[in-house]
């Protein structure tokens, strides 16, 4: 599984840096977009992969093996939350810059079509 | 009750935020007044908290607070001690003394400009209280998210392309911050600073690289907010397009990333980080920092409007403390803090000046100032004996910008000549990068010196129909007021430096903040 | 016993204290300010005269201020000889040029601020001398730069004033920090700032490897400020300073400020072969580059200046030689260029005033009109020359004998005696030329003004100073051998030479060296004089421009650097910025891993060949994505929506329900939000033409970049998560999770308990993003062409001739069914909403999942119904939300500081109730409360704003729509 | 009643859901539960939603067994032709006149011809009251237009009269 | 006790058969995603892909046992027709919300 | 690793049918995404999954839950509900979107806005 993660986690990471580095606006957003599912993956992933683990405490805690990590879990939450809000604003600005510069460029000036 | 006065500082601006929101648009007067309170019980709250940073009894006083009483080895914790202390109160200062600027035409660019600012205290404070790494992702986003918004204050498609360039810039960093993070939690197992430097001495072999990994991206990032060369080329734009009162506002975000550097290079890889970690990384952030500095210079030389101008100056001022503080010596750290106090409200009064020589509202790329023309006219030409008496206001704006070139070139008499004299004087110890750093850093004092002296000669000697927009009494309370207190720190020196230079050799010990932090963890509650 | 401290504390704190004084209490009246000026110049002048016993005495006087004792910085003052004898002079002639600038400058001015600037120069320059620090000594050198470049551009309005300044500034302040490096390093090797320190170090500093770079920096503060070729060059351009600036600053004071520091240093730094042959050289040249190019000017002042660059030259050869009587000679010329010449620039500005123009060329015969003038022009005119009874034949006597004294070897000691005589030679002939030019000759009617003898109290300054030259000529022992020998000993200490200030020594050698300068000077002037007046340029050196080269090379730092930087760094291009950014972290982070982890033996779980799978189609949508977004945005968006969804059942398979719901509930809102703002984007259709080498190029480049980077990360990710940590805080909350937080749900207690401050940051982050939101799309219309219209009012406009109505009527049918489906499906949203959020703390959900959740349901209903619809039927304030939200948070934090403990600290137990039974309590359930107002709050504010811009469409434009047929055409 | 109450039936649908959803009892949950499907159907007024009269319970769940009925035969119809080497399409369009008006009667028959595989709502009318469907499998249009009509839209007609 | 263990092998394997189905299904839905050709085939795929994907974890929930995850079922149930939704009032209206 | 260990053997392999066939329902449906030749022969497909195949493995997880756990799970006949009514939302939009967008393009063989001028098959856009 960890193989498959971390190949998965470079793909993604690889499509949304390629898109980064694209001239469109919404090339980037969506690149940022695809980086930041993989950053979620690696975070999520760093505590161990855990298949069929109890993500909720039964009973009292005493054999925590049995539990996923869930620390790693709060954070990715948090860079979840986080991701939304900066995204939005950054689709935000793009689309008002766009109005403002008539393209959809990402330096507001249309060299080529 | 005193640990309290640990929370304050991040809790006061968001109450008064929360407020502001609640409050909506139509209570503008009752706004404000909310937020001159905020601004002054900050100044006082971080006033207290540097006095207990500075409490008597060694040079170890920290004030440990831990969240929702948890110990502070799991849960997030806040920790006071000098340079936190000293940070905070410099942004406290600085949002006070910025405030008045704002009331008038500036804030009524757009709406919320008051809780943003607010919020981007409680960014600021957040990031400079926090001991907890991911903690300090979030502080980060606070402070990321409200100058977002701030840059963007009064739209316009200056504003809007350069907003679209820094926040590009600022999620893919955001983006390393998280990878670096999430790196070394996956190493340790903690996000705790003090826990994390108690930890890396032990760390080997895989761990420890897949550890310099995620603190090399983690430092990428900060490098990137501290607007270092060759990650730093948003700032002249994304500043020089903010209205004034936000570019000075500014003025102390770069500084929080050399801050955050500074404090995790000395926490994380001091003395004691153990052979393969110390000084992890410092060539590269003293190269990078000489580097910078040079662009900055360069980009001052060049600079074609005086928003630029400033903002360039952030870029010297952010190269001159990185080269320093990678120099891993009390003294020059001591001076670096000295420096950077000085260069952040010097920076911020220019920036606010800026606002009212020039008229900012052009097109991008405006030549304001003239290129120099090297064609020379004669050399005796007839005096020209017009009777000048300039009107008052142009006499005072005119005195001010003289003063704001004084402080940031480091010429005398204001104190950015004893900042840069105490970064200066104790560098040539430290090696050839050092030497280098000292002679581009006073190099740069001269580049500033030609790029003001153009600026200003041209301002306010040449152009008869140079347009100065009325300035309002607020306007200028709030550069005076920036200016008088460099002013005033160029008498009062002996107590501040004591106060930066056991600043310096307190960061420089870690292991005082390592016990303070893990100490706390018996006595918090199971 | 005089408290000799205090009395120099006041003379250097009193011209400080008048300047600031000028403009309250001179405020536009000229007789104050004058008062004023001279007043303070004049206590100085008695105050420092009061010194002279102590002084003479060999006695060094000292007051040290606490300033900053730390940093090395007590504030010290120390007046010794040297510094008495510079005191004596600054206070004097600033006594002198203060009456004389009353009268010089023209009535209508205030001169509030000339004067208010005079007297700080004054006070900078009295601060150079006594300072008994060296950084003190930088301080003030710096603040005379300063003040200098104020007085300059006093006249700001003329071109030549501002150039003049600006140039007197750079290189006076390069010069000055030169210094301070100098100076430091020089303190590095002394240990010390102290001067008296420094000085007894002397032998430690010439040892030193760093005494050359020390010197060379000190030196070249020196030169800069002295006007030493090459740095000469903002001397001349400086003249447009009004005279009395010139007279005081550029004259008498300011430039032997360098002259001063290469005597104060003398002791530690001179006396090795560097200081030779850098001081005396450029000392030299300087002096015969001076005298030649003083010949050959014809406005009054510039003869002045280039003269004056020629006697500091010869004032900076005499310290170099390395003798202790050309010290001595040094300072004795110093008091004496300072009398002559400043009565000399004072004689030119009287000129000036009187007839309006200073050139040579058009003056002539001024003895008529203005004869005491003319007399005391004469005076001063004569001693520059060096004619005897007058002061400048002393110090040139001294000066030709040091000459002839020097042994370093025959060939330059021939060659110091030649050019010592040809400078003087020189000196003669420009001094005929100055004072015959102007004064001699028949007079001349076409002035521009009519001139006439200036008042009495403008000759007064000229006449004194006239009167000193000849008294220092006439009894040079009794009026200047005191002073001399005080400030010589001060220096040279027991070393003081033996020598002898008589006017006449016998037929000696000097003497015969005088005869011939003074008969060469006046063959030249009478042989040149008709062909000096007919050339504009300075024969021989006026290829050589300095000025030339110091403004080509402004020009090369402003200009060409700049653009030269900018053209190979695009820092405005975001690409490009973007680039360096992901390159430079795949490049630390690849030497960041030292060593490379090896694959070790642990086992990670086994593959599951559906996970598998599973990614090989993620994957695929992300490549999909990345394909299409150029072309079919709503191709890539759907495809990134995909992405989404595996990334969902990602979390799910590895027991991470709670990220699961959140990933996919984000998903929803971002989709949603994305795709309300695809339709202002502009159309955009694929490209028939092939890619351009260029475009290619990046393609592969980045595609490159993008797979290295991929192969990083998965490297890492792959490396991070086989390495399991024993000892991870993840173990104290699921510890912790129940008996502490009182909740089962372990991610949830870590969010809104163990790290609650993380999320609060994290709403506050939101609510912040949703103000910047509002704001920017505040008042925001979006660009014309941009503004298609919707698809009904299309309709309208193909169709338009038939049936309008009916078209309408269908496409209103069209959505009637789904939005009365929608409006059933909304409250139960709300209650799965509400749901999620009561279950949180235990199972999978909170807050923000709620949240969302409920700004699903709005989505949906403004989906269903429109804007206006809805807004008309439901009161939505989010705003509100997010403010209520935050202040609930913060108040649910808290709650626990009033009762004593640290902010955030949570309480749960169980209350009894009636009718309800146990019903549990949890306080981290009241901060969720706010998180979940807060978000939905935020998100709905986002999405209602952004919804309202296409209510802001102001003409419904003719074209076709776009936006979804992009991806068809 | 109607104004505090104005959706009774959607009221007990939400209270049944959020049972549903606690998979619980007690009563603090069946309190706040009534609570909150009041608070919603209350809003469910204040957005104009029209009322509903189910006339006949019966013949509604008469009507969902034969829906059931038709999506099993129509399920295994289609996969067939999906499955099929060279799949036999005859689709087309079918125009259906309607009589029935009632919006909840039109969205229960939009939702059965769309879940019932094979066959999918494309358009309505309301002025001409005639309906467009598309069906994948189109032997005899007046075949198809007299089914749904007696099957669904008498049913229809007597639940929401 | 061996029937058991082999009729819950077999109901394993059932299971897994299953998703691997669902996932070929999934597989083909971003198939037709990416080849179009026209915008409302795209979302029509989407549709396909979040009901194939809601069904693959209701089966991870029977594997790993877990109820935890209908949830995540029910919000896809519920909240997933959002996104289709928005996309094809889009393509109807050219605007997501009027 | 077996999810089966307390349930009756019948009812697993009950289980086991019910999710198989299921998820062989919605297979197909996507399969028919991709093997029809028209959208609004395609718009057809996804129905299978949306209904019979849900149906099925939602009853094999309802009986899974039942009869391993003990708990009864019914929220999950929530999920059953919740699709029905949606799904006919997101196809009939995309339907009307496809007729809108043909009609406007002037389509043949598109049912035109006058209903009486309904064409037949042949004429359907095919790509
Ligand atoms: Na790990
Ligand atoms: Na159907």
């Amino acid at each position: 599984m960890e193989v498959v993660l971390a190949i998965a986690i470079g793909a993604l990471a690889g499509s949304g840096v390629w898109l980064l580095l694209r001239p469109r606006t919404f090339q980037v957003i969506i690149g940022l977009t695809l980086i930041s599912y993989a950053v979620n993956l690696l975070i999520f992933s760093i505590g161990g992969l855990q298949v069929g683990a109890d993500p909720v405490l039964v009973g009292g805690a005493t054999d925590l093996s049995r539990y996923a990590d869930p620390l790693p879990q709060a954070l990715v939450l948090t860079a979840i939350v986080i991701g939304f809000a900066t995204t939005a604003l950054f689709l935000v600005v793009l689309l008002t810059s766009r109005g403002l510069a008539g393209n959809d460029h990402v330096d507001g000036e249309d060299g080529t079509p | 009750m005193n640990g309290a006065l640990a929370i304050a500082p991040i809790l006061i601006p968001l109450i008064v935020a929360a407020i502001q929101v609640l409050l909506g648009i139509r209570f503008g007067r009752l706004r404000t007044s909310l937020s001159f309170l905020s601004c002054l019980s900050l100044v006082a709250v971080a006033a207290m908290l540097m006095m207990s940073a500075s409490a008597p009894n060694g040079e170890g006083t920290m004030l440990v607070y831990n969240l929702g009483n948890w110990p502070a080895r799991f849960a997030i914790v806040l920790v006071v001690d000098r340079l936190s202390a000293l940070m905070l109160l410099l942004t406290a200062v600085l949002a006070l003394a910025v405030l008045p600027y704002a009331l008038g035409r500036w804030q009524r660019m757009g709406p919320h400009f008051q809780p943003l600012v607010q919020l981007l205290l409680v960014g600021y404070n957040g990031a400079f209280l926090t001991g907890d790494l991911f903690n300090l992702f979030v502080f980060f986003e606070v402070l990321l998210a409200a100058s977002y918004g701030l840059a963007l204050h009064g739209s316009g498609a200056r504003r809007v392309g350069a907003g679209l360039h820094y926040i590009a810039i600022n999620l893919t960093a955001s983006m390393l911050f998280l990878i670096g993070v999430g790196l070394i939690f996956g190493v340790t197992g903690t996000l705790n600073m003090a826990v994390l430097a108690h930890l890396i001495p032990g760390l080997t072999g895989t761990p420890r690289a897949l550890m310099h990994a995620g603190a090399a991206l983690l430092g990428l990032a900060f490098l990137i907010k501290a607007a270092v060369w060759p990650v730093g080329f948003w700032l002249p734009r994304t500043y020089s397009a903010a209205i004034p009162p936000v570019a000075a506002l500014f003025a102390a975000m770069t500084k929080l990333g050399i801050y955050v550097i500074l404090r995790l290079s000395l926490l994380l890889f001091g003395v004691d980080a153990g052979a393969a970690s110390m000084h992890f990384g410092s060539e590269w952030l003293l190269w990078l920092g000489i580097i910078t500095l040079v662009v900055g210079s360069i980009g001052m030389l060049g600079a074609r409007e005086l928003g630029k101008l400033a903002a360039y100056c952030v870029l010297v001022s952010s190269g001159t403390l990185l080269g320093a503080i990678a120099l891993h010596s009390p003294a020059v750290t001591a001076g670096a803090l000295a420096y950077l106090v000085i260069s952040v409200l010097g920076i911020a009064a220019f920036f606010l000046l800026a606002g009212l020589v020039a008229p900012r509202e052009g097109p991008e790329g405006t030549t304001q100032l003239e290129p120099y023309d090297p064609a020379i006219d004669a050399l005796f030409a007839a005096e020209d004996e017009r009777r000048v008496t300039s009107p008052a206001p142009v006499v005072i704006l005119a005195a001010c910008f003289l003063a704001c070139g004084l402080l940031l070139a480091g010429l005398p008499p204001l104190s950015g000549f004893i900042a840069k004299f105490a970064l200066l004087a104790p560098m040539l110890d430290h090696g050839t990068g050092a030497i280098l750093l000292f002679a581009l850093t006073i190099a740069a004092g001269l580049c500033t010196v030609i790029a003001m002296a153009r600026a200003g000669i041209q301002i306010f000697w040449a152009d008869a129909d140079w347009e100065f927009p009325r300035v309002e009494p607020g306007e200028t309370i709030s550069v005076m007021g920036l200016l008088g207190i460099c002013l005033v720190l160029t008498f009062v020196v002996a107590a501040p430096w004591n106060y930066l230079a056991a600043t310096a050799r307190q960061i420089h010990a870690p292991e005082h903040y390592i016990h303070a932090v893990m100490g706390q963890a018996t006595e918090a509650r199971p | 016993m005089m408290p000799y401290g205090w009395i120099s504390t006041v003379i250097l704190l009193l011209p400080f204290a008048a300047a600031l004084a000028t403009p309250l209490i001179g405020r536009g009246n000229r007789r104050r300010t004058t008062w004023l000026m001279t007043g303070t110049a004049g206590v100085c002048l008695v105050l420092s005269a009061l010194l002279f016993p102590a002084i003479a005495e060999g006695e060094v006087l000292r007051q040290t201020f606490a300033w900053a004792p730390a940093l090395g910085l007590d504030f010290t003052l120390r007046v010794d000889g040297l510094a008495w004898l510079f005191l004596i002079l600054i206070c004097g002639i600033g006594l002198l040029v203060g009456i004389y600038a009353t009268y010089y400058m023209p009535r209508e001015y205030p001169l509030v601020r000339f004067y208010s600037l005079l007297l700080g120069f004054m006070g900078a320059m009295l601060g150079i001398v006594v300072s008994g620090k060296v950084i003190q000594l930088v301080f003030f050198w710096e603040l005379t730069s300063l003040f200098s470049f104020l007085l300059i551009g006093y006249w700001h309005y003329g071109k030549s004033a501002r150039d003049a300044a600006r140039t007197a500034l750079i290189v006076t302040v390069a010069g000055g920090l030169c210094l301070l490096a100098g100076v430091l390093a020089l303190a590095h090797i002394a240990g010390s700032y102290d001067v008296d320190a420094i000085l007894a170090a002397g032998d430690r500093v010439r040892q030193s490897p760093l005494y050359l770079p020390a010197l060379i920096l000190i030196l070249l503060g020196a030169f800069t400020k002295s006007a030493q070729v090459p740095f000469h060059f903002w001397l001349p351009q400086a003249m447009s300073a009004p005279t009395p600036v010139s007279a005081y600053l550029h004259s008498a004071t300011m430039v032997k400020a360098g002259v001063f520091l290469l005597l104060r240093f003398w002791p530690v730094l001179a006396g090795t072969e560097a200081w030779f042959w850098i001081v005396g050289g450029v000392g030299l040249t300087t002096m015969l580059v001076g005298a030649w190019a003083a010949t050959f000017q014809h406005d009054m002042k510039a003869v002045l200046a280039y003269s004056t660059i020629s006697h500091l030259g010869l004032i900076t050869m005499l310290t170099g030689l390395g003798s202790t009587l050309g010290v001595v000679a040094a300072i004795f010329h110093t008091i004496n260029h300072a009398t002559f010449k400043a009565s000399l620039f004072m004689a030119a500005g009287a000129v000036d005033h009187e007839t309006g123009t200073r050139d040579l060329r058009r003056l002539g015969g001024l003895r008529h009109v203005m004869p005491i003038t003319a007399t005391l022009a004469v005076i001063a005119g004569a001693a520059m020359a060096g004619v005897p009874l007058l002061n400048g034949f002393l110090s040139k006597e001294m000066f030709f004998a040091v000459a002839l004294g020097a042994n370093h070897g025959l060939a330059l000691d021939t060659l110091t005696v030649l050019v010592a005589v040809a400078a003087a030679a020189l000196g003669v002939t420009y001094s005929l030329r100055l004072v015959g030019g102007a004064f001699f000759g028949p007079l001349r009617h076409d002035f521009p003004r009519e001139p006439h003898e200036p008042p009495r109290w403008m000759r007064f300054p000229i006449g004194l100073l006239a009167l000193a030259c000849l008294a220092v000529g006439i009894f040079p022992g009794r009026v200047v051998g005191p002073l001399l020998h005080a400030a010589a000993g001060s220096v040279l200490g027991p070393q003081l030479p033996a020598y002898d200030l008589a006017i006449w020594h016998g037929l000696t050698m000097p003497v015969l060296m005088s005869v011939i300068a003074f008969a060469a000077g006046c063959a030249l002037y009478v042989a040149l004089r008709r062909r000096i007046a007919a050339r504009d340029s300075t024969p021989l050196i006026d290829r050589i421009h300095a000025l030339h080269a110091f403004e080509r090379v402004l020009a090369f730092l402003t200009t060409t650097l700049p653009d030269l930087h900018a053209k190979i760094f695009p820092g405005r291009k975001l690409q490009a910025q973007l680039l360096l950014v992901v390159l430079l972290a795949g490049i630390v982070g690849f030497l960041a891993v030292q060593p490379l982890p090896v694959p070790t033996a642990v086992q990670g779980t086994q593959i599951d060949p559906a996970f598998a799978l599973l990614w090989l189609l993620g994957v695929a949508c992300a490549i999909g994505a990345a394909t299409q977004a150029k072309f079919h945005r709503m191709a890539a968006l759907i495809l990134t929506a995909g992405t989404g969804l595996v990334v969902c059942i990602t979390f799910v398979w590895l027991s991470a329900p709670d990220l699961a719901v959140t990933q996919l509930l984000v998903e929803a809102v971002t989709t949603v939000l994305l795709l309300l703002g695809l339709r202002w984007l502009p159309k955009r259709i694929p490209g028939r033409a092939p890619l351009s080498r260029i475009a290619r190029y990046r393609r592969i480049r980045d595609a490159v970049i993008a797979i290295g980077v991929g192969l990083g990360l998965a490297g890492l990710a792959y490396a991070v998560m086989l390495h399991l940590v024993a000892d991870s805080a993840s173990r104290f909350f699921l510890q912790q999770a129940l008996p502490g937080g009182g909740g089962r749900n372990v991610v949830n207690v870590i969010l809104v308990d163990f790290r609650a401050l993380d999320t609060l940051g994290e709403i506050t982050v939101l609510a912040i993003v949703a103000l910047a939101v509002f704001a920017l799309l505040w008042r925001f219309r979006p660009a014309v062409e941009s503004i298609g219209s919707p698809r009904k009012r299309d309709v309208a406009a193909v169709q338009g001739e038939v049936h309008v109505d009916r078209q309408r009527a269908a496409l209103a049918d069209q959505l009637a069914i789904p939005a009365l489906l929608i409006l059933l499906v909304a409250p139960v949203i709300v209650l799965f909403a509400l749901h999620l959020f009561l279950r949180g703390h235990d199972l999978p959900g909170g807050g923000f999942v709620a949240g969302i959740t409920v700004t699903m349901a709005l989505i949906v209903l403004y989906m269903a119904g429109g804007a206006r619809w809805v807004e008309t039927r439901l009161k939505v304030a989010p705003v509100r939300w997010i403010g209520a939200g935050l202040l609930l948070a913060i108040a649910t934090g808290l709650a626990a500081v009033v009762l004593g403990d640290p902010f955030l600290t949570s309480y749960h137990g169980h209350w009894s109730l009636p009718v309800l039974g146990h019903v549990p309590f949890n306080s981290a359930l009241l901060f969720d409360l706010g998180v979940f107002a807060v978000v939905s709050g935020a998100s709905a504010l986002m999405l209602v704003v952004l919804a309202h811009q296409s209510l802001r469409r102001v003409i419904p434009a003719p074209e076709m729509p776009r936006g979804a047929d992009e991806a068809e055409s | 009643m109607t104004r505090w109450l104005p959706h009774p039936w959607f009221a007990l649908c939400l209270l049944v859901a959020w049972l549903l959803l606690q998979q619980s009892l007690a009563a603090p949950t069946i309190v706040l539960g009534i609570v909150l499907s009041l608070a919603l159907s209350w809003t469910l007024g204040k957005l104009d939603l029209p009322r509903v009269r189910v006339r006949s319970v019966g013949t509604l769940l008469m009507l969902l067994a034969r829906v059931f009925g038709d999506i099993v035969r129509s399920n295994i119809a289609v996969a067939k032709t999906i499955v099929s080497p060279r799949p036999r399409v005859t689709s087309g369009f079918v125009t259906i006149p309607l009589e029935m008006t009632s919006p909840y009667a039109l969205a229960l028959l939009a939702c059965i011809i769309t879940a019932t595989p094979g066959t999918i709502w494309v358009s309505h009318d309301s002025r001409r009251r005639v309906l467009v469907i598309h069906v994948l499998d189109l032997d005899d249009e007046a075949t198809w237009i007299a089914n749904i009509k007696r099957r669904y839209e008498q049913p229809l007609l007597q639940i929401f009269r | 006790m061996t029937s058991l263990s082999m009729t819950a092998s077999l109901a394993t394997a059932a299971i897994l058969a299953a998703q691997f189905l669902l996932l070929l299904g999934m597989g083909m839905a971003i198939v037709r995603m990416v080849r179009g050709p026209r915008a409302q085939d795209r979302v029509l795929a989407l549709d396909a892909l979040y009901i194939d994907g809601m069904l693959l974890l209701l089966t991870i929930g029977i594997r790993t046992g877990s109820i935890l995850y209908v949830e995540a079922g029910l919000i896809i149930a519920l909240l997933g027709f959002a996104a289709t939704a928005a996309f094809a009032k889009f393509l109807l209206r050219g605007e997501v919300i009027e | 690793m077996n999810a089966f260990a307390a349930v009756p053997s019948w009812v697993a392999l009950v289980i086991g049918v019910l999710v198989f066939a299921g998820a062989l329902l919605a297979c197909i449906g996507s399969a028919g995404l991709l093997r029809l030749t028209t959208f609004y022969r395609r718009v057809h497909a996804p129905t299978l999954g949306t209904t019979l195949g849900m149906y099925l493995v939602l009853a094999g997880t309802i009986v899974f839950f039942w009869a391993g756990a003990g708990c009864p799970a019914l929220h999950i006949i929530l999920i059953g509900v919740c699709v029905s009514i949606t799904t006919p939302i997101s196809l009939m939009l995309l339907a009307g979107a496809a007729l809108e967008r043909d009609r406007r393009q002037g389509v043949a063989g598109v049912p035109a806005a006058n209903p009486s001028e309904t064409g037949a098959d042949e004429g359907e856009t095919s790509r």
